[in-house]
């Protein structure tokens, strides 16, 4: 397999991070990239349980979970991007990102078909959001990923299988 | 606790990009402690983010949301200087947010 | 390869056989206290394995609840393992020099 | 019961080998040397890849994984560790010292320096032992070597030390000599049922893929400690990898502050003098 193969690609990770400079930069570096948290709490905001569409989280089935939280079943679309790992480094924390060109896009789900739920993640969109949303899941073995898009109220899919090797050593 | 939330937001061309690492274990309730245990289900449930306490996304999370959850997304307006709010609830009913300036 | 995976098996069953023949309270504490002095060999070489600790474990246990047959396999195998990470670490102590990268 | 047979076997193939001719006996330990032959060898065996970038791991054998790591990078699962880190760095002790009383240069921009030999002692001394005898004569407790909290504080320490290159020295003393040699004949030993050396995986078979993971090379692996790994969930020192591998090859672990982790360490980090220190980091 590729196995001994060299993944080379020019400025990347570390370096892109250390390209500020070396003297003094640590404290520079790190107050940017992180603004603390001012408050606590969010300000005026605070969320509402009381909205989680718990019922759909607990679904085995796509169509299911799409019932209950759309009423209605969606149709295979090549506009939707679903951006995941062929094969995930570690099934814990897949990185997934959905992003489309549709216009009028009110919601967005993440599906993983094998997990034992298959809900994964929905987002409320207002008009201002632009569909383009990246997540980390958990993916319990090999799986489906499937992504949602509800837009102008009818709904859209795409997927993509994403393999989970065995983790551990490293 | 203080650190919940880290969180970044830039604006460029009109467009303002959110990116947030919530600190919480979102233990899914299928897996067990050293001692065999199972821990049971804590995780987010809704997560907000708003532009000057006006929500522009509303997240609903499962279980499968992997630990210290990242988000990552965008809308249009925003500029420098305006509050971005970010605020959870989880099953447990725990709540915590954070507030951040656009840079 | 096949023939010292043969010698490994023999290694193995071997003792255990021996042992079969009518085991006490007194040769089960016999076969854990010879154990537990292997073990203590291998410690002091740095080595040991969890599956040496295992047996040892069963094999008090077994003696606990007066099965002193198992105890008494138990104990051996744990000896035996004891007695093979032992070897590991005496060979070791030459061979690693054989492995450095220079 | 096969698979303990076929350990078994393994351990006596081994111990057959023994008629193998020795190299090197009873020579003076040469760690300048040795270095110059480690890095060497790495070169040799993937010419393309820049010294440098060793720090990044398996990284540099799978686009797949590259790729899943920059978009983890691009907001690092361990920023909790490094928040956490300094503020434990600032906070003061009850007796109103703080680290940076006991460290040289406050504690900031050091890492690279570590582990360290301390003549007075005769041991090596890693970052966290110097951050636990600032405790100790502060009169706190010494943290845990392996996990949060001690690992939020390290990962803080050496993110201030991020691009300087590792720069770890080993005294031409007899003691500093002989924990050098001490640690290196760690690396190399085979231990473990399943009769494993660091080595076995790190230097022969680095590169390679074991089950679903890329097995880092030696050189630079200490580089991007701590590290957040995903299979962990949190932050963990070098000492939490070093147990992480004795237990994967089945062997008892030592303790976290043994004089045979600790000397391993000075041996490892000590092989990659002049590669940059990237820690914290983030692997699967």
């Amino acid at each position: 397999m590729t196995s001994n193969m060299i993944a080379r690609e020019p400025a990347i990770g570390r370096r892109t991070l250390l390209k500020v400079g070396s003297a003094g930069a640590a404290a520079l570096l790190f107050a940017p990239i992180i603004a603390r948290a001012a408050s606590d709490m969010g300000g005026a905001l605070s969320p509402d349980a009381s909205i989680y569409p718990k019922k759909a989280f607990a679904q085995t089935s796509e169509s299911a979970a799409l019932k209950i939280m759309y009423g209605a079943d969606a149709t295979a679309s090549d506009k939707i991007q679903l951006d995941a790992p062929d094969i995930a480094e570690n099934g814990a924390v897949v990185p997934v990102t959905v992003s489309t060109d549709m216009p009028n896009v009110t919601s967005i789900s993440l599906l993983a078909l094998d997990n034992p739920y298959t809900m994964a993640a929905s987002y409320k969109l207002t008009a201002d959001a632009i569909p383009n949303i990246a997540s980390r899941l958990k993916l319990a073995k090999t799986t489906k990923v499937v992504a949602i898009v509800e837009a102008g109220g009818k709904l859209y899919s795409t997927s993509k299988p994403v393999k989970v090797t065995l983790g551990g050593c490293g | 606790m203080a650190n919940q939330i880290l969180a970044r937001a830039t604006v460029s061309g009109g467009v303002t990009t959110v990116q947030a690492l919530v600190k919480h274990p979102m233990d899914s309730g299928f897996v067990k402690d050293k001692a065999g245990k199972i821990i049971p289900p804590h995780y987010i449930e809704v997560i907000e983010f708003a532009l000057n306490g006006k929500v522009v996304l509303t997240g609903f999370w499962g279980p499968a949301v992997s630990r210290n959850p990242y988000s990552k997304f965008m809308f249009k307006g925003g500029k420098s200087g305006d509050t971005i709010s970010i605020a959870w609830v989880d099953n447990l009913g725990k709540k915590a947010g954070t507030e951040v300036k656009i840079a | 390869m096949k023939r010292l995976y043969l010698a490994g098996f023999a290694a193995l069953v071997l003792p255990g056989l021996a042992a079969a023949a009518t085991p006490t309270k007194a040769s089960a504490e016999h076969a854990i206290a010879a154990a537990e002095a292997k073990i203590k060999l291998s410690a002091a070489h740095d080595n040991q394995w969890p599956s040496t600790l295992a047996a040892l474990k069963s094999a008090k246990a077994a003696e606990k609840k007066s099965d002193f047959a198992t105890a008494e396999t138990e104990a051996k195998r744990a000896e035996m393992l004891a007695g093979l990470s032992l070897q590991q670490a005496v060979s070791q102590k030459k061979l690693w020099k054989n492995a450095v990268v220079h | 019961m096969i698979k303990r047979d076929f350990v078994i076997g393994a351990v006596i193939a081994a111990v057959a080998l023994a008629a193998m001719p020795i190299a090197h006996a009873g020579a003076k330990p040469d760690p300048a040397a040795d270095q110059k032959a480690f890095q060497a060898y790495f070169k040799s065996r993937f010419p393309s890849l820049p010294l440098a970038d060793y720090v990044d791991g398996p990284y540099n054998f799978s686009k797949s994984e590259r790729d899943q790591w920059k978009q983890i990078m691009d907001f690092p699962p361990y920023q909790f560790s490094l928040d956490t880190g300094k503020q434990m760095f600032e906070t003061k002790f009850p007796n109103g010292k703080s680290y940076a009383d006991c460290l040289p240069n406050g504690g900031i921009g050091i890492a690279q320096n570590y582990p360290m030999f301390d003549e007075k002692t005769g041991q090596v001394v890693t970052l966290a032992g110097a951050v636990n005898q600032c405790r100790v004569d502060n009169g706190l407790k010494p943290l845990k070597l392996t996990k949060e909290p001690m690992a939020d504080l390290v990962a803080y320490m050496t993110y201030t030390s991020r691009g300087k290159p590792i720069d770890v020295k080993v005294p031409d003393s007899p003691k500093a000599l002989a924990a050098y040699e001490h640690g290196k004949e760690y690396f190399y030993t085979r231990r473990g049922q399943l009769n494993f050396s660091c080595a076995s995986c790190h230097v022969q078979e680095a590169g390679k893929h074991l089950r679903g993971d890329v097995l880092a090379p030696a050189l630079g692996i200490t580089a991007s400690f701590p590290v957040y790994r995903s299979k962990w969930g949190n932050t963990g020192t070098l000492v939490r990898r070093f147990v992480g591998c004795n237990e994967q090859v089945r062997s008892v672990p030592d303790k976290p502050d043994s004089a045979n982790y600790r000397d391993l360490a000075y041996f490892l980090t000590y092989m990659s003098d002049g590669l940059p220190i990237a820690g914290p980091g983030a692997r699967p």
